[in-house]
């Protein structure tokens, strides 16, 4: 029996197994909070070991993953929005379903702008972008890079 | 919606006696930065690719002498260079052996002293008045200033060149409502575009109608919906009604691979660079090779060296097919002479010449734009592919009617 | 050097009675993903740009019929399709039109029974054999199996076709040393590739001496550097001794963008896929967009719609010019038929048929090509553009020796 008959017979309790991850990393303290945050943990699934590869050979590799990938605007969003995605994130892992390559959607692009103004907002705020980089195609039209290093590098795909 | 900083930068108040607005100077204070890169434009060295370059004197007639055959009759057999920074844009065209003759629609894109002295008075009047009378009044600083992409209150990007807003609306397009994004090409695409001065009024309006491309722009001059307008000049030794084709780079880059992926203008010639950790705009328009870096780095993980010997490569390949073009262009119009001086008549010769005439719009469509290639390879080879089998069609029909044929 | 993923791929010793180890049942077991993808290639579904596919009886000669009399005098007018998956190789060459009469040398590409058994043992006596007895032996699964490839022993990628390791010598490059990232594209170069039979002994050889492309190839062909071999048929019509180009994928390949930056024929026609989240190379060899978002997304940023839409283009394009092309080849060697009709002698045509042997070889370099423009876009126009001109210049030629011109 493959992984997705698997689930598709027992959705309820794969459900039921994302939540209970989704709610421990919501209920648990600061602790657990941080120590879910950085490539360590976030680089421990499958579907998560090619992006992890990849910020490991960035630039921004001192950075964990959730200070881009996690709204910071206050604690309480950052809380929910871990325990939401959190949840997402395993179902689709149990499911093995995910894309090849996982592309960011529209909304997790707005949350990642939004964090390299956090630490940029500087350098950039002499320049339209500095107030609304969602309208100039966004940070990572000519940045997307930075964090993920590259499967552009000459020599072809380094990150297999 | 292209407010260039919103609430980030300062404004200045520019002064606006003597129209110092649309110059450079009465910005040099306020924007330093930005000032001291445009002052960039006026170094002319040479493309580390070997093609283009901001030399003066860079003769496209002494690089590509088929012109002087293909032009002949115009006047861009007597002087036809190489563009250079735009800080030159007025002084060349003073000091062009083609300004001669020529009327008021010359300075469109020279200066928006079009636009914000006389289209705000009279509308298009200046465009047919004779171009000394219309460019006497401007300064030297007013040619080319901040305000041919700003507007001086704002500092917002504008389009000031009424004739491509309206070519624009045309296919659908308000580009007053355009993204931030798709303002920073149009801003280049208001003078780096083939256009035409309408026999009505001579106003300057874009051949867009159709597609962007050199075949649907063609279509429009053929099927009269350029209006009373039919062609540039008929050709002195074959007696062909010509149309001459004039930098089409955004049509060029409009459906290219670049633009696909939303990279524009500005992204490439115009990139972010740094003075004390904050970026500015580099108002250094010029071969964005020169600061490959900034350019083009930023996107391409490539090495400098890889990325400059493949655009080389894409020139090359670009060149060899506009000089093959060029020369057959040129053998079919001395054949086509030939043939009338065999006593070939005007009807006999009728489908030589416009093969004629479709075969150099191609090549030269090519030809005038300044990308050599880069801004859309394949659609730029294509077009030279059509060129190279029309000319030659025009040699074998000219033939054909003189000699028979096979 | 090139390890398919070195300790992690456990080693199953596959069984050589019968020459079981040249097939693909015997690793059935032991490689379950891989041997399971690989019969995929039995699937003929056409490609979402319209252009290849893997449909049977996807004649070439029906979709460009300018070949038929491009090819006059040769099998190739006979039947000449579309290539489709591996798992046909066999079959197709067996039931091609244009098998009978072949020697042993065309089982070099369809089988490594050529060199596991005939070459070990003799080396290239077989290639001068006739075909329907070295091929007797090999039965349907050893065509084309897992050896095609991968040394059965280690599993290794290897090279077994000695001409391609000959060829490669020549310029220098020792494939015996070469870099894992390349063996992903000399696998696949060895067959996919332009190739001749040498007069000497039948054997196969690569024209790399001079460079990779289409005018470096010519070149070869032209100085002797093909030793006695000096066309692959005169030309019916036109009498013109001509070369047939094949498949010079690795050739487009080589000098492109992509290979610029490494990205080798198995990152596209065999990307990672996975099964229960473990990773193994996608064994069905095909157009990359049935697999666009393992084949390419993991590079590309854009959407699987635009980048379907670019390539489409791009083939366009390069259809475009290559129909172009081939009718004016086809007319050519009419043209030159019908100067010989009117009396032309060969010393008078000589010109012209050099002419359009050139063309032609331009034309049909494109046309062999399976990537319709995408594996090299500017190079591959450049070529089209170079047969479009000369094939004109021959019929302009042959036109000249009997009527005169202009
Ligand atoms: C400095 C900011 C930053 C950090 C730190 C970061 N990312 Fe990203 N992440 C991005 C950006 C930017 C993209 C979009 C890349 C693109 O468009 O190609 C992205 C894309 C992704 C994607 C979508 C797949 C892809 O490659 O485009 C995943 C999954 C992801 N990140 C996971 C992670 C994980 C896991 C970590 C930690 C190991 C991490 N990220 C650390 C900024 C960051
Ligand atoms: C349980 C395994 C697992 C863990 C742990 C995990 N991920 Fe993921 N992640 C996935 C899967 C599976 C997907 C693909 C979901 C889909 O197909 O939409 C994904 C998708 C993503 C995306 C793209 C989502 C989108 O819709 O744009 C980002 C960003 C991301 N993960 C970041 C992280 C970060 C940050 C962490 C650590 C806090 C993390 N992941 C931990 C399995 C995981
Ligand atoms: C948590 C803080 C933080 C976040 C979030 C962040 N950065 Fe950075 N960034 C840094 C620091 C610190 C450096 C200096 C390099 C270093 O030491 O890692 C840096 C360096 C850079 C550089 C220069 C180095 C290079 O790779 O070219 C760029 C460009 C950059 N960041 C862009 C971005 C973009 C775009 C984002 C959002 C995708 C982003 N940063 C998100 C902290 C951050
Ligand atoms: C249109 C292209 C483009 C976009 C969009 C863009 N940048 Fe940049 N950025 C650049 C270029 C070019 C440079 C390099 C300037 C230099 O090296 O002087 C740069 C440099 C930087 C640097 C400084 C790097 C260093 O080495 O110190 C940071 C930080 C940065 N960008 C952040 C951002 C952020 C944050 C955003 C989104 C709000 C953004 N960028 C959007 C083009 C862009
Ligand atoms: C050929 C067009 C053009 C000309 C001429 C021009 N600019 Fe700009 N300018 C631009 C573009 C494009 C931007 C980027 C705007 C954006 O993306 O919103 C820009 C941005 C700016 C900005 C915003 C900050 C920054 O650096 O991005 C300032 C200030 C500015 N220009 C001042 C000037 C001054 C002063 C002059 C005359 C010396 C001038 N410009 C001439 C096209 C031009
Ligand atoms: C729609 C905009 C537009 C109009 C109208 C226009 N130009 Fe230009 N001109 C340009 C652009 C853009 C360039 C630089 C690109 C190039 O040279 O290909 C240029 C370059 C030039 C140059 C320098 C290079 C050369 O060709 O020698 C001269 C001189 C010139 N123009 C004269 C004229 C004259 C005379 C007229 C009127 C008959 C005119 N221009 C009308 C846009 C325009
Ligand atoms: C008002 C009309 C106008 C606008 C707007 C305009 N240009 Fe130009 N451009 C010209 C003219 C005219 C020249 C040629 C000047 C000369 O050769 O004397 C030129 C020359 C150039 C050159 C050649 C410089 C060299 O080094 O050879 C480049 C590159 C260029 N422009 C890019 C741009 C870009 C990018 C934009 C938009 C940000 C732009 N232009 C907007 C009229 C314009
Ligand atoms: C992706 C980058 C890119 C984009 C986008 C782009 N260009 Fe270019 N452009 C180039 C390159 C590269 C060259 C060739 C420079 C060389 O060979 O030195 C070039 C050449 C030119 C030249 C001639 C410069 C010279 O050296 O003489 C002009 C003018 C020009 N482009 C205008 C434009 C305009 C207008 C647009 C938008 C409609 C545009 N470009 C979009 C990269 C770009
Ligand atoms: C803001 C991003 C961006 C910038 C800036 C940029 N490119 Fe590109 N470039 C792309 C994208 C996206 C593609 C399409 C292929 C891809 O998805 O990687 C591309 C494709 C190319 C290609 C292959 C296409 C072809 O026509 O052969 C070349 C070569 C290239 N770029 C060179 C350059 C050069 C040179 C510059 C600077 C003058 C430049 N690019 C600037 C994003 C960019
Ligand atoms: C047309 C060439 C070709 C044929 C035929 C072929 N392979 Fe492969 N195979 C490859 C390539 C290329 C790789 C990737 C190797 C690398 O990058 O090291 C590969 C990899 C493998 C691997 C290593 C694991 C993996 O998935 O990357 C195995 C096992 C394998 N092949 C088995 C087979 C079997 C069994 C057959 C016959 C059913 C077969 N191959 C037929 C080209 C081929
Ligand atoms: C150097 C390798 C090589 C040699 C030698 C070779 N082929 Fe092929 N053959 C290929 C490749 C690669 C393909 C698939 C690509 C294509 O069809 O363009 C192919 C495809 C074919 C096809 C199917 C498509 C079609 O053309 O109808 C037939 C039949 C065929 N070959 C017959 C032959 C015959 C007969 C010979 C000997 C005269 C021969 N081959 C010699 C490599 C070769
Ligand atoms: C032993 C010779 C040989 C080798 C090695 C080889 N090929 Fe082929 N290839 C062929 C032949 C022969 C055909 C045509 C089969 C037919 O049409 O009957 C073909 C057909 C194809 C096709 C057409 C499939 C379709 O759907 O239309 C693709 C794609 C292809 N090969 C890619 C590759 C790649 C990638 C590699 C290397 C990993 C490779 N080939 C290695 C001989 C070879
Ligand atoms: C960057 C990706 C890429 C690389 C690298 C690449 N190809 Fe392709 N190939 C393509 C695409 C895209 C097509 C067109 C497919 C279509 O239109 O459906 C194609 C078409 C083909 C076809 C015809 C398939 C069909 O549908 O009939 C063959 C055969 C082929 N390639 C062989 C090769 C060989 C051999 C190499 C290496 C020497 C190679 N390719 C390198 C992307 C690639
Ligand atoms: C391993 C990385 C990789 C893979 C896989 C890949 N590409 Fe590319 N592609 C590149 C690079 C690198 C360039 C050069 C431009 C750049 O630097 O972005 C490029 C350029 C291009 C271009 C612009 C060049 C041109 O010729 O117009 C297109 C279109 C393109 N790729 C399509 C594809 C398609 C379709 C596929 C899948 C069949 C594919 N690519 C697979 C890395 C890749
Ligand atoms: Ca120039
Ligand atoms: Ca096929």
């Amino acid at each position: 029996m493959d992984f997705k008959q698997y689930v598709s017979e027992h959705t309820l309790k794969c459900l039921a197994g994302g939540f209970v991850i989704g709610a421990l990393v919501m209920g648990v303290g600061s602790v657990m909070v941080s120590a879910t945050g950085g490539p360590a943990f976030c680089g421990s699934c499958h579907a998560m070991k090619e992006p992890a590869a990849s910020h490991a050979m960035a630039t921004h590799k001192d950075r964990d993953c959730v200070e881009c990938h996690l709204p910071h605007d206050n604690p309480a969003i950052y809380l929910i929005e871990k325990g939401r995605t959190g949840m997402i994130d395993t179902y689709h892992e149990v499911l093995r379903d995910y894309p090849a390559h996982i592309q960011l959607s529209k909304g997790a692009k707005e949350t990642v702008n939004k964090n390299c103004l956090r630490c940029h907002q500087t350098t950039v705020e002499r320049v339209k972008m500095g107030a609304a980089p969602m309208d100039t195609g966004d940070c990572m039209k000519c940045h997307s890079r930075v964090a993920h290093g590259s499967n552009h590098l000459e020599g072809g795909i380094k990150v297999e | 919606a292209a407010a260039p900083h919103d609430d980030t930068v300062k404004l200045a108040k520019i002064p606006t006696t003597n129209n110092a607005h649309l110059g450079t100077e009465a910005y040099k204070d306020a924007y330093p930065l930005q000032y001291k890169s445009f002052m960039k434009n006026n170094e002319g060295a040479p493309s580390p690719t070997g093609f283009g370059g901001a030399q003066p004197e860079n003769s496209h007639l002494k690089n590509q002498p088929e012109m002087l055959e293909n032009f002949k009759g115009y006047k861009f057999a007597i002087q036809y260079d190489d563009d250079r920074g735009h800080t030159y844009a007025g002084k060349d065209i003073l000091s062009s052996k083609r300004r001669p003759g020529q009327k008021g629609s010359c300075i469109v894109c020279k200066s928006s002293y079009m636009y914000d002295v006389y289209y705000k008075d009279s509308g298009w009047d200046f465009a047919s008045k004779p171009f000394d009378d219309i460019a006497a009044p401007i300064a030297a600083d007013q040619w080319f200033g901040c305000s041919s992409c700003h507007d001086p209150e704002t500092m917002q990007l504008r389009i000031y060149n009424v004739g491509f807003v309206d070519s624009m609306a045309r296919r659908g397009i308000d580009v007053k409502t355009a993204s931030h994004n798709d303002m920073r090409a149009y801003v280049c695409a208001q003078c780096h575009t083939e256009y035409y001065f309408t026999k009505e009024d001579g106003r300057v309006n874009m051949p867009y109608d159709n597609g962007y491309d050199a075949e649907a722009e063609f279509q429009f001059y053929q099927s009269g919906q350029a209006g009373g307008f039919q062609q540039d000049w008929i050709h002195a030794d074959s007696k062909t009604p010509m149309l001459k084709a004039q930098h089409p780079d955004f049509e060029a880059w409009v459906t290219g691979v670049h633009a696909d992926a939303g990279v524009t203008c500005v992204d490439c010639h115009m990139p972010y660079v740094r003075e004390n950790g904050r970026k500015y705009t580099s108002h250094w328009m010029t071969s964005p090779l020169k600061t490959i870096n900034e350019s083009c780095l930023k996107c391409h993980d490539e090495s400098a060296e890889t990325l400059t010997a493949r655009v080389k490569t894409i020139h090359e390949n670009t060149f060899k097919l506009q000089r093959i073009a060029g020369q057959t262009v040129s053998k079919a119009h001395l054949t086509i002479q030939a043939a009338m001086n065999s006593g070939a008549t005007d009807a006999q010769l009728a489908q030589a010449r416009l093969k004629l005439r479709e075969a150099q719009w191609y090549w030269d469509w090519v030809a005038a734009e300044n990308g050599v290639g880069f801004h859309n390879p394949d659609r730029i080879m294509r077009t030279l592919g059509l060129a190279i089998d029309l000319a030659h069609q025009s040699i074998e029909e000219a033939n054909a009617v003189v000699k028979g044929s096979l």
